[in-house]
């Protein structure tokens, strides 16, 4: 079930200049949203831009009593509505349609690989780390072992990394100039601790410019892993109507498109043909 | 607040209300059942439907414009056998008057769609889609010729005796003269407009943007020609007109009720907000009440002319 | 930033830059005269002409529209004469480019303005409108026929050695077909698009907002639509083609360039920006730069549709 | 000479729930401008609204050594462009073209009458108040005898009175409910006062609704006066390129429609074919 709802400002957090939080108050929202889901958020209360833009619900917001108030929604400047929302003014109410889309699957433990605990490691680049704030609080709250593998191009990149820290996740960060972490991508160093895992049962959660997606994908693939993968396709309307989210996927039959605001945004990255995905 | 009667009769098809979901932009209505009540809109119109289950263009399948958006969908669909299996059952149940949108490469495939969906239970009435600018095999080349207009009308005429709704290009120089064509096929009614052949392009890879290349402009951008053309088959033809073409507000709906549309449909406005309907519904009711009129009917092509 | 060469040829005419103002947009020229140097721009294209001054609509003569306006000016005119009495010497002694629309209500009259024209001293070349939706005698009579097109451009033909301009409606099902009537009248080139027929209704009222009833649609709403007939006419004819319709931006004159246009005309956005036309060139000379290329003309018909 | 320049937004004074004044720092317009003249406004950095909106300048702000700095607008909330200069942000900017159109006449003595001094009488209807503090502050410097007779429909209605007494300006003002003022229309004391004037040269200035300036204008006339009038038609550019903003006059030949962005906003009533205004 998806709702409307006017949602006030309460901040906007500049954490670069391309990159910003903005926290909502929204509680029914927050109450139903599930790991993984996304808003559709109206960045004008204008024509322009006239359609909605899908963005994943990056932190559930609580009051006093850890009942749930807002979210907030983690935003990288890349055009004119992620514009609007990097200079959203606090105090004015943008409308939030959600939450919508097929949530991260539940953190079920998985099959254990001999006797060691399953574990749960998620892949971010760059703004694709805001799905996974509330992946981890669900790991975290099930006790489940987790890690983070987080990659930008420098140092200024990477946000939040500590974060995750406070929620029990182990963070691996990489950059590509070296300026923080491991030099290079961050496949790199998930390619060696797949190696390195011994009998345990890893699922791997990515969310990140499409080739890095589908290198995970292959990585899981080559290490027996479940990997699931958030995708970020154009979106018209988020709710089923239009067909043009769509993503080529293969299920043993007939590859055939499938809409990534219902089936998705996250998929078993099994599925997925990569070489028919735009991005 | 008195009641006003927001009924229309579309010739033998009776809606609720004159507010009509638009085909292609409300998948086949059961996406949104979770969350809203869609028995109460006027009615439903499925997304476009062929014999067959069709694959669709590949992606990227939209793109923003000023005040609007162009499609290239393809017309990706489950075809009308599972339509009529796995959909229609379900809208029957919820109360949903459902128009189907009847596609083919063919005219003997527009009648064989529409004997299937006249031998199945729930179907309200057909509406014919012979203006999807974005196939090459689909319709369009119906929906651009006078006689391609009357031939295929007046086949499904004889294919089923459910109500016939044409949907017509703007694509025209003269669209009244399509909306006669229609009339004299045996239509029951005509909608319009369709989307509008447009394209756009990415200066930095000089590509278009749309996979297909071109597609369809739809939303408020095209609003002022849907009037204009809504008005101008009003004048010609005494067929209930069923207008769209950008409407997302009340002001919107009236505009094309004043034109002469006995109904409206809503495409792109409900990707913006999904929820629109009982909105729309209530704008009709209190202007209803704030100009005295006691039927929506009353406002259809209500346009004044004299000085 | 190595020099990057703007200027282009149609047919005979030389232009320093492909950015145009459009017709009834930029007044004279002259009115924008102590505001900016308006030689600077490719050319300006005046108000549409008839032999004799003309009264236009009474007002309101325009009505914003999502991304758009209609207007319905009725081609307010001072005739072709107190033009080449009052305006052409000073925007000669500017140096401007001065390419003038032509109007009429016969054929006769086109070729009568044209000679007048071509008599004058300072004409560049004549655009000539067969598409003015506005008026009911003016123009569009010929536009919306393949015949009427061709008779105009032919006639006109052999009244003037100016280069001419027959400038395209896109109230029509084919737009190509008139580029090709054009091309075989013995037109230089042709622009497109002028406005679309549309209509705007004040819902409280129930009556048209424009006091002439219906107007043309301009502005960014009509650029996808536009730069899908440029890019029709484009594979159609040789005719250089001069697109408008929307342009606002320099991405946007690089879309109209890319699907086939040589030069490009700015209307509705100069009366938000009448500064714009230094902005368009510097921002064509830097994607130049950007992308490697010596002259403008490499941009035009650029298009990538191979996979 | 016009010129755009983006100018930051100084301050936003609401006034009443539809009221307000927007000051905006832009010196070198303040500059140029005259009295009488207008700004055509971008009301928004995106395409909608599309078009600008013309307003009066209706102050000249000045900065500690008195050089103008800036301008304000007197802004009423009528739809989707005035509704955002409504809520417009201080340290936003926004896109002012200017300075437009013919300016009030300047303060000539007029024919004297007899011995009588000429006065100089301003006649304001609601937000048609805006043109008249440039037009007072100059009769004010060239030491002319003023009066602004300023009507409304209640007490609420009627703002900067006080502004143009300090600038030596009898205000006589006029409520339809009879809240402030004496009650009825503007024109009912200015009736009275044209009367009363014996041989005083007086030139009248109106600018409000249609029917008011229309009324001005025939009082101005029986009485032999020369009479202003600003008119406020619907403006596409502003600069004369588009034709749209005509008015009809007759100046004893022909009627015809001339560009009140061009010739006006400012005209001799005289001229004015009343019947053919739309406002
Ligand atoms: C399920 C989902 C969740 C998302 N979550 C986030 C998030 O948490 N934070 C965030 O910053 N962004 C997120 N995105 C991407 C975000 O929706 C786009 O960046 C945004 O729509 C761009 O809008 P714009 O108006 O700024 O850019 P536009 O002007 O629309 O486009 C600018 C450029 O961005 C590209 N673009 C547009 N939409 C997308 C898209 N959906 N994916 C990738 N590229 C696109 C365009 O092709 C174009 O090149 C998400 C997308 C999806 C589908
Ligand atoms: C020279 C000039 C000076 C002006 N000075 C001021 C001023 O100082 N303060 C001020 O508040 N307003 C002034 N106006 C009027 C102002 O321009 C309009 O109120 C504004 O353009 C309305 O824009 P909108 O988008 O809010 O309304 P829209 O949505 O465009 O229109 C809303 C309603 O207002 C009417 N309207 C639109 N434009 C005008 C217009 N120009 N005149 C009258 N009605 C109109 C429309 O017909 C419609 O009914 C002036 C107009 C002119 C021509
Ligand atoms: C994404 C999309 C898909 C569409 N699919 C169909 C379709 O399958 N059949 C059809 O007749 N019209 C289709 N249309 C056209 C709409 O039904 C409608 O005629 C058009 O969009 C104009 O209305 P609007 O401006 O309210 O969207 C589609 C439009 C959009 C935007
Ligand atoms: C107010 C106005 C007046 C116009 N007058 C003329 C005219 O006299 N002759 C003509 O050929 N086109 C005329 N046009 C059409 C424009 O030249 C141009 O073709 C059209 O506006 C599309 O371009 P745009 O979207 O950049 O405005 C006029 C357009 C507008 C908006
Ligand atoms: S975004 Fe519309 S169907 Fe997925
Ligand atoms: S507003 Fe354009 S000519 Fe006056």
């Amino acid at each position: 079930m998806a709702i409307d709802v006017l949602a006030e400002i309460l901040t906007n957090r500049a954490l670069s200049a391309d990159y910003n939080v903005v926290e909502f108050a929204a509680p029914e929202l927050a109450r139903l949203a599930q790991p993984g889901q996304f808003v559709m958020v109206k960045t004008s209360p204008g024509g322009d831009p006239l359609l909605r833009r899908p963005y994943s619900i990056f932190e559930i917001l609580r009051d006093a009593n850890g009942r749930p108030s807002g979210l907030s929604i983690l935003n990288k400047y890349v055009g004119a509505g992620s514009a609007l929302i990097y200079a959203a003014t606090p105090g004015h109410r943008l409308s939030l349609l959600g939450p919508l889309g097929t949530p991260w699957p539940a953190a079920e433990p998985g099959p254990a690989r001999g006797s060691a605990p399953a574990e749960h490691w998620m892949v971010a680049g760059g703004v694709g780390l805001a799905p996974f704030v509330t992946l981890a609080e669900t790991l975290a709250a099930a006790k489940r072992k987790t890690t983070l593998f987080y990659g930008g191009r420098s140092a200024g990149d990477l946000y939040f990394a500590g974060l995750f820290g406070d929620l029990g996740v182990d963070v691996i960060l990489t950059t590509e100039d070296g300026s923080r972490g491991e030099r290079g991508r961050v496949t790199a160093p998930l390619d060696r601790a797949l190696a390195d895992r011994g009998p345990t049962a890893v699922t791997l959660y990515a969310c990140g410019p499409t080739p890095m997606m589908r290198a995970v994908a292959a990585l899981g693939a080559a290490h027996h892993c479940r990997t699931f993968v958030s995708l970020e396709q154009v979106m018209g309307c988020g709710m089923g109507g239009c067909y043009s989210c769509v993503v080529r996927v293969d299920d043993g039959h007939d590859p055939h498109f499938v809409r990534s605001c219902l089936e998705g945004p996250v998929f078993d990255a099994s599925r997925i043909v990569w070489d028919a995905l735009v991005h | 607040m008195t009641t006003r009667d927001l009924s229309v009769r579309i010739g033998s098809l009776s809606l609720k209300n004159p507010v009509i979901a638009a085909s292609g932009c409300f998948g086949y209505g059961l996406e949104y059942a979770k969350s809203l009540d869609i028995a109460r809109l006027g009615a439903v119109v499925s997304k476009g439907l062929f014999m067959k289950p069709r694959e669709g263009h590949p992606p990227p399948r939209i793109v923003e414009t000023p005040s609007g958006m162009l499609n290239a969908i393809g017309l990706q669909g489950i075809g009308v056998h599972r339509f009529v299996a796995e959909k229609l059952p379900e809208l029957r149940r919820l109360g949903v008057t459902t128009i189907v949108n009847v596609c083919g490469t063919t005219i003997d495939e527009y009648c064989e769609v529409s004997r299937v969906l006249s031998d199945a239970d729930g179907v309200a009435a057909l509406e014919l889609n012979i203006s999807c600018p974005n196939i090459k095999e689909g319709g369009i080349q119906f929906g651009c010729s006078l006689t391609g207009t009357y031939d295929v009308v007046s086949a499904v005429r004889k294919a089923t005796s459910l109500p016939i709704i044409p949907k017509l290009t703007p694509n025209v120089t003269d669209v009244a003269s399509f909306a006669r064509a229609s009339e004299e096929g045996g239509a029951d009614a005509i909608s319009l407009v369709n989307t509008f052949l447009a394209m756009a392009i990415d200066v930095e890879t000089r590509r278009p943007k749309l996979s297909n290349g071109m597609g369809g402009l739809s939303g408020p951008a095209i609003r002022p020609i849907a009037v204009r053309m809504v008005y101008e088959c009003h004048q010609a033809v005494k067929l209930p007109i069923i207008g769209m073409g950008g409407i997302g507000s009340v002001e919107d709906v009236l505009e094309f009720m004043i034109a002469g549309a006995a109904a409206v449909q809503i495409g792109t406005a409900a990707f913006v907000d999904p929820f629109i309907w009982d909105k729309l519904t209530a704008g009709l009711s209190s202007y209803m009440e704030r100009h005295n009129l006691a039927r929506v009917t009353d406002i259809t092509g209500s346009l004044r002319t004299d000085a």
